[in-house]
């Protein structure tokens, strides 16, 4: 120890330029070029549509967050939603009054489903990639069976209300969809659970060293569980949100968990554990969502989009270990 | 994975001129415009028996005992539609006594599984009918060879490039499809009108026809198509694209070369606060319902689910040594319209049953379907 | 003309905040046997590695047979015949022994095929040099075989390398007394075939026994050099260099040692065997024995990571048999990990969380991140500011940290929780010596405050320092027990005494 | 140091059950496929040919893990391979376009995009440290993409001298099915004589001591990435002829990505790296080709055999994990 003592209790580290994380420039550089190509953006029918649209994903990538940030990853979101929404069909049956009780039930096959992927990886101690996997085929089959192949009723009306509704005459910016009231709701719920609780300090702990963790008290599986029920928790919202959003159908879900993965990795988590932000894969979700409307304005087809998603998630990555190379931690 | 899957191939017609197979092809579009027309043969109302043309196949030199084994390789149950076929198929199975085991086999919606399935097939199932709906038609051809080396074999839906098997059961087909809903809107519309074509995936070749014989009938009606766009079948995308859509202007027609996410595609006009245009739907219940509860000006063509019983029906009919319309049997596809739409409404059907199943008249309708 | 093989001259080497060595010469010669001592952090590891090519040096220069070499990488160090043996082991658990004799290095046969059979002749051949190599199958996994051979066989490696400079770094830590015999005799092989051989070692028998030269190396210098094999004495002076009273902190007095917090009676596991142990407030107890011997094994089943299968556990009066680590900690047991980084320490968060841990896991989880029920933000800050720890904030990444704040962050950690006992596992190793002093203070601090203090070092010489009673392991039991001032011959018998006796 | 000792207690030397497990999992399902034919009394499916049928049916998924073996030996991992499938069948297909005299031509171009898709899988790995997930995943996109850009049904057509490949028979033995063999053994006799077997399993094990021991790391990643890819190369070649032309679909309908990561997985070579071989990875697949045939003779409904197949999968690792002590996420 050759430094000079230092006087007082080391402060709080301020916030610095380079502190920031690159998705927000990045949003806000699509959010403008969007704007300049299509103004109609700028006003609330724009923007409240592109965020309607964005929060069956904001939603997903801060529940898979938290299993990325654990160290795992969760494959079975997207088949967890296809399963929402045809279950959905198959108890609301058309029934306005049956949404009372069926949300919940769903609610509760999302942390079920979650508690089942952790007990897989805890206590079968299979890593998370093959069991995930198993689940999503798994649950797909299940969506299947269940319906028999194909959706057996309507969503009614009051189960659609959270994901097609608008509420008007909101102040400033004339209408408000419910989705972006869910959206705020949950992804704030999601943050706070992550950055102002144990539970989250220590999803961090467990993916950035489960051994210490242990050794430390941390109970690993306990937390390992909470952050799969989560992610199924959020899946099973998305779930709603989409099913209420565009009705029912078997394919609902084909793809989001990739999606999410995608937009928590822009969003700077770190695979394999120890990092992870709610807010930047909310962050990761808009700007992938925008990613995609941008192609769209710019009338770039389908094969386009994916070579630029696969470029920008490669790219990504590259740049957080040369960022992480050069700051030498 | 899906993801890949679904998005496989996604770029639109400009680069899509097909190397293997011609999706536009005029003498097969002036056919199919014609079958459309023509009187069906067989019993009325009971288009699952009905066959255009005259062709047919004698089948009484095969020497087949009665109860049979009839195997049924399946592309999938992997969509709506084919779970409607299904269900048909298996309940028309009650109908022949000369039947005995069916034997299904589910290639998942992969050619390299199919071609391994009916291998299966030829080496242990005891076979002595064999139905295929090919999952792909090239892919699949040499397999269907080789089935035939050693029984009857029965093709529908897709077909095969082998004149080998018995017949080949099919609806009058994809440009069939394409120009009745074309038609239509070309008959609601003014020159000049704004048209919006939404389609799932490129590539598929029931879908391709489609397309190009319901772009070509707007293109020589003077409509001006907006843009073709593909949805992945998507609902939620669906929805999306519709809107991008209505925030550029304003849209006279919706044509679909499939159904599924009809209503997905009308909602996005009633939660935009626009009026519902003239649409081109499918016969799903759900867009049938919707048209009637909307009083929508719409017509709904169809790809008929009762091939599947045609199917089974052609294979009892190789058993018992009767003829057959064939080498192609040509099912009538009737599209559902303003006159003929309350026949096919029925509230107590799953949303996406397919209503032109020919089945309404089967014992265990509408249970095995999923009605109540 | 020099016979010497290795020569390093002013050799510098800084890291953040610390200055591992400064202006230190060392050299080695053909046929001869130069012991390197020095305590834990003196230096020994950061030289080596300078000497193989892993590190760079800041200043000065070596000299390989009189020519100035750089070598930037291991590899490079490896070919111009330099084999360290590193005290962790480089082997391959899922492959052969020749497979990992050979590593990188494949005897090819035609078409550049690997010439397995070759392998498996000079494995043999290399295994001939030892007497208990005639026993080891070339073809035999690693990861089956004890930790004894997988230690010869990792001598084995590096003398198959046909080096003309061999590193040995405590190359007995893990061997009982039949085995370190073994492995003298090998070193006498190789000294007389020629190569020139570093002995790291601070156990004064080998010294004896071996050197023909010693370097003694404090605090990033060289403190002594001796020719032939000096008096231990001499070079314990060399080696702590200051008055021991003053190093370590005193010793408990009667009246500190108060009533038995920690009993186990009977205690057994897969690798332990009728422990016995009585831990009372206000003690340090040392435990010793050779690598394997399960110091580390009885830690862990006292902290329920491997638990008691048979046997019980008082602890202040209450039976129990802790079935996790979290057991353990709630019932009042703390563990300071003997691998900071892979078992101690998550990197990627910041001091602060490393210190709120263990209170975080034991409040609620929905509960705030910064006030739980053993501690609040504020008075982690306040235990992180009694340990003194040097970071630029308590936000900073602990991986930023050097070795010994890191350490005290743990212990920070365990001082939230009021342990009653609290368990060290090498707490000093990695640590600058400048901070070692620390550390012992702090235990005996802990200690005096009312814990019971059990310590696990592979340093004979801070057992005896720092611990007030210590307690000799071998293979999985108890075997000798001594109070304070007990020699390092003491302890080193014990340790490696014939099993007969104690049966 | 107290715990990796703990790992390096000795396994004991008699009966290492990890060697045995897949020969005991391929026995499990050979089993339970004899007694399903005999208990439904189909016992025609129990003669040489239907083996050979059984043999004959995952060849292009058999092709694929192989090459999957490669990487995760080297702790990495390809999720490529499902569109470098569907891309090299097509180019083969469009480059013979019914012309035998176009055959090694077409051979040759589709070896050498797998060779390339796979070093470029391999630098980004091994160069700029993506992880090995997102960056194959990426590939994926940025592959199907590309291929969707040009084609989007069965392009060209493959000439009959090339059908061979798939359909050509040695006496009573499928052709493909001895090049599979073939393959395996050229595979095992890589990983058993050459220094880069050596050297993978080196990497893979312990990459740390693997660079100590002057392995180039990079270099082998990099290799077993261009196996791996060429390997998948050869799989689209085997579709090719098997379907007479390529679709870009072909691939990912086969879902030989997450297939063949299951197989090799199965097949007892662990995620993590440094264990397993090509025999396991064979065992693997003829497990999956067991179950489908299983599947196939008790008539098991389509959807609840996804839901049995995900839940096989999962218990199959978990047949291995579960005796493991390592925390996995």
């Amino acid at each position: 120890m050759t430094g000079s003592p230092t006087a007082s209790r080391p402060g709080t580290g301020g916030w610095s330029l380079a502190g920031i994380n690159p998705v927000w420039p990045l949003l806000a550089a699509l959010v403008a070029a969007i704007v300049f190509m299509n103004p109609g953006f700028a006003e609330p029918t724009g923007y409240m549509n592109f965020l309607k649209r964005a929060a069956p994903l904001a939603i997903l990538a801060a529940g898979q967050v938290y299993v990325i940030t654990s160290g795992g990853f969760d494959l079975s979101q997207g088949s967890l939603i296809t399963l929402v929404v045809v279950g959905s069909s198959m108890l609301t049956d058309n029934d306005p009054a049956a949404t009372a009780w069926v949300i919940p039930v769903m609610l509760a096959i999302g942390l079920g489903v979650g508690a089942v992927n952790g007990a897989i990886v805890c206590f079968l101690r299979v890593p998370s990639l093959i069991a995930t996997l198993g689940t999503m085929i798994t649950l797909n089959g299940l969506a299947f069976l269940w319906s028999g192949g194909a959706p057996r009723g309507y969503l009614p009306d009051t189960f659609r209300f959270f994901g097609r509704e608008l509420i008007h005459d909101v102040p400033l910016v004339r209408f408000v969809p419910v989705s972006v009231i869910v959206l705020v709701v949950v992804v704030g719920a999601l943050a706070w659970a992550m950055h102002r609780t144990n539970l989250g300090r220590m999803v961090h702990a467990i993916g950035d060293n489960p051994v210490a963790a242990r050794l430390a008290g941390v109970p690993v599986n306990r937390v390992r569980v909470t952050a799969f029920m989560l992610s199924g928790l959020s899946a099973a919202i998305a779930g709603i949100l989409l099913g209420g959003f565009a009705g029912v159908s078997t394919d609902v879900g084909t793809g989001y968990e990739l999606e999410a993965i995608t937009a928590a990795v822009l969003g700077g988590a770190q695979l394999l554990g120890g990092r992870g932000s709610v807010p930047a894969a909310l962050g990761g979700a808009l700007a992938l969502t925008a990613i995609f409307t941008l192609l769209n304005f710019l009338g770039l087809p389908q094969p386009v989009r994916q070579v630029v998603q696969g470029l920008i998630l490669i790219a990504a990555v590259a740049l957080a270990m040369h960022r992480r190379k050069r700051t030498g931690t | 994975m899906k993801l890949i899957l679904s998005a496989a191939g996604a770029l639109s017609l400009s680069l899509a001129p097909a190397q293997a197979q011609n999706f536009n092809d005029p003498e097969e579009f002036a056919k199919q415009q014609e079958q459309l027309q023509a009187q069906p043969n067989g019993p009325e109302g009971e288009p699952w028996l009905q066959y255009i043309g005259d062709g047919m196949v004698e089948t009484g030199d095969l020497g087949i005992e009665a109860p049979a084994t009839v195997c049924f390789s399946n592309a999938g149950v992997n969509n709506p539609w084919r779970v409607v076929g299904f269900t048909n198929m298996t309940e028309e199975l009650a109908n022949h006594q000369s039947i005995g085991e069916f034997i299904h086999v589910d290639a998942e919606g992969s050619d390299d599984k199919q071609i391994a399935d009916i291998d299966d097939l030829l080496a242990g199932g005891n076979c002595d009918v064999m139905i295929v709906s090919p999952n792909t038609t090239a892919a699949l051809t040499p397999a269907v060879e080789q089935a035939c080396e050693s029984m009857p074999v029965i093709v529908f839906d897709r077909g095969v490039n082998t004149d080998c098997p018995v017949t080949y059961v099919h609806p009058v087909g994809g440009y069939g499809f394409g120009i009745e809903g074309a038609e239509f809107i070309a008959g609601e519309l003014d020159e000049g009108d704004n048209v919006l074509m939404l389609r799932i995936l490129p590539g598929v070749d029931v879908l391709e026809t489609r397309y190009s014989a319901g772009r070509r009938i707007l293109d020589e009606a003077g409509l001006n198509v907006v843009g073709a766009e593909f949805t992945d079948g998507d609902n939620a995308r669906t929805k999306s694209i519709v809107e991008d859509y209505l925030m550029r202007g304003d849209i006279d027609a919706v044509w679909m070369d499939a159904g599924a996410t009809a209503v997905a595609a009308i909602e996005a006009f009633e939660d935009s606060g626009y009026e519902i245009p003239v649409f081109v739907g499918e016969d799903q219940q759900d867009f049938l319902r919707k048209w009637e509860e909307e009083g929508m000006t719409a017509i709904a063509p169809t790809y008929p689910t009762y091939q599947w019983r045609t199917a089974v029906i052609a294979a009892a009919r190789v058993i018992e040594g009767e003829a057959l319309p064939g080498p192609e049997w040509v099912l009538p596809q009737p599209a559902i319209t303003e006159e003929t739409l309350a026949e096919y409404v029925n509230p107590a059907m799953p949303p996406l049953h397919y209503a032109m199943c020919g089945c309404e008249t089967m014992e265990t309708y509408p249970e095995a379907w999923g009605g109540n | 003309m020099t016979d010497r093989v290795i020569e390093m001259r002013g050799i510098t080497k800084t890291f953040p905040g610390v200055r591992a060595l400064s202006d230190v010469s060392f050299d080695v010669r053909a046929g001869e046997v130069q012991a390197l001592v020095g305590e834990n952090g003196a230096g020994k590891s950061t030289l080596i590695k300078i000497l193989s090519g892993v590190y760079r040096a800041d200043e000065g220069e070596v000299r390989l047979r009189g020519e100035t070499v750089h070598f930037s990488h291991p590899v490079e160090s490896l070919r111009a015949g330099i084999a360290v043996i590193y005290q962790e082991f480089s082997l391959l658990p899922e492959r052969s022994v020749a497979q990992n004799l050979f590593l990188g290095r494949e005897p090819r046969g035609r078409f550049g095929l690997i010439d397995t059979g070759r392998m498996r002749a000079e494995t043999r051949k290399v295994l001939d040099l030892f007497a208990i190599g005639g026993r080891i199958d070339p073809d035999r996994i690693v990861g089956t075989l004890d930790v004894a051979t997988q230690q010869m066989v990792e001598i084995a490696k590096a003398v198959s390398h046909e080096a003309r400079v061999i590193v040995m770094d405590e190359p007995t830590a893990a061997l009982n007394d039949a085995e370190c015999e073994e492995l003298f005799a090998t070193v006498d092989r190789l000294r007389e075939r020629g190569a020139a051989i570093i002995y790291i070692t601070h156990r004064m028998r080998e010294i004896t026994r071996l050197a023909d030269r010693v370097t003694v190396l404090k605090d990033g210098e060289v403190a002594a050099r001796f020719d032939g094999a000096p008096d231990p004495d001499a070079i314990v002076h060399a080696m702590v260099g200051r008055d021991i009273d003053d190093f370590y902190a005193p010793p408990a007095r009667a009246d500190e040692i108060g009533e038995p917090v920690l009993i186990v009676t009977g205690g057994g596991n897969a690798s332990l065997r009728d422990i016995d142990l009585t831990v009372r407030a206000g003690e340090i107890v040392g435990l010793s024995g050779i690598q394997g011997a399960g110091r580390v094994a009885l830690a862990m089943a006292l902290f329920g990571q491997e638990p008691f299968e048979r046997g019980e556990i008082t602890l202040n009066g209450a039976r129990s048999t802790f079935r996790s680590p979290r057991a353990a900690i709630a019932a009042g047991i703390g563990l300071l990990p003997g691998d900071r980084k892979s078992e101690g320490l998550v990197l990627m968060q910041s001091v602060r969380d490393n210190g709120m841990l263990t209170p975080r896991a034991f409040s609620s989880l929905w509960s705030s991140h910064r006030r739980t029920a053993a501690a609040d933000i504020g008075r982690i800050d306040d235990l992180l500011d009694r340990m003194e720890i040097r970071a630029a904030s308590y936000d900073q990444e602990i991986r930023a940290l050097s070795g010994g704040n890191q350490q005290k962050a743990i212990v920070a950690r365990w001082l939230s929780m009021r342990p009653k006992v609290l368990i060290f596992i090498e707490p000093t190793r990695g640590i600058d010596v400048n901070a070692k002093a620390g550390i012992y203070h702090l235990m005996r601090d802990l200690a005096r405050e009312g814990a019971g203090i059990v310590m696990i070092s592979s340093d004979l010489p801070e057992v005896i320092g720092a611990a007030d009673r210590i307690l000799v392991m071998q293979e999985g039991r108890i075997v000798a027990e001594f109070g304070r001032g007990a020699s390092e011959q003491d302890i080193m018998h014990a340790a490696t005494a014939d099993m007969e006796n104690a049966a | 140091m107290s715990l990796a000792a703990a790992s390096r207690e000795p396994t004991g030397d008699g009966f290492r059950f990890d060697r045995w497990a897949p020969l005991i999992l391929l026995g499990g399902a050979a089993a339970i496929y004899v007694a399903v034919a005999v208990a439904t009394g189909q016992t025609q499916y129990l003669t040489l040919d239907n083996l050979i049928a059984i043999l004959g049916r995952s060849i292009a998924l058999g092709i694929t893990a192989i090459g999957q073996t490669f990487v995760i030996l080297a702790a990495s991992i390809d999720l490529s391979v499902a569109s470098l499938i569907s891309a090299t069948a097509v180019l083969a297909s469009v480059v013979m376009d019914g012309s035998a005299a176009m055959i090694v031509p077409a051979i040759a171009a589709a070896i050498a995009l797998g060779a390339l898709v796979g070093l470029a899988n391999g630098m980004i790995v091994s160069v700029l440290k993506v992880n090995p997930l997102i960056a194959t995943l990426g590939m994926s996109l940025v592959i199907q993409g590309c291929l969707s850009a040009f084609v989007s049904n069965f392009a060209g057509s493959v000439p009959p001298a090339f059908q061979v490949f798939a359909y050509g028979q040695i006496g009573a033995v499928p052709l493909a099915l001895v090049f599979l063999l073939s393959l395996a053994i050229l595979a095992w006799a890589v990983l058993r004589f050459t220094k880069f077997g050596s050297d993978l399993y080196a990497v893979g094990g312990n990459e740390e001591a693997a660079r100590f021991a002057g392995i180039k790391t990079g270099r082998v990643v990099l290799t077993a990435h261009v196996i791996c890819s060429v390997c998948a190369a050869i799989a689209g070649l085997y579709l090719a002829s098997r379907l007479r032309s390529g679709a870009p679909w072909i691939g990912a309908d086969g879902v030989y990505d997450l297939e063949s990561i299951a197989v090799v997985v199965i097949g007892g070579t662990v995620l993590a790296g440094g264990r397993g071989g090509i025999w396991g990875t064979m065992a693997g697949m003829l497990i999956f080709s067991l179950i489908d045939s299983v599947f196939n003779i008790a008539g098991v409904d389509t959807f609840a055999k996804q839901v049995l197949r995900g839940i096989i999968i999962v218990a199959a690792v978990a047949f291995y994990a579960i005796r493991s002590k390592r925390i996995v996420a």
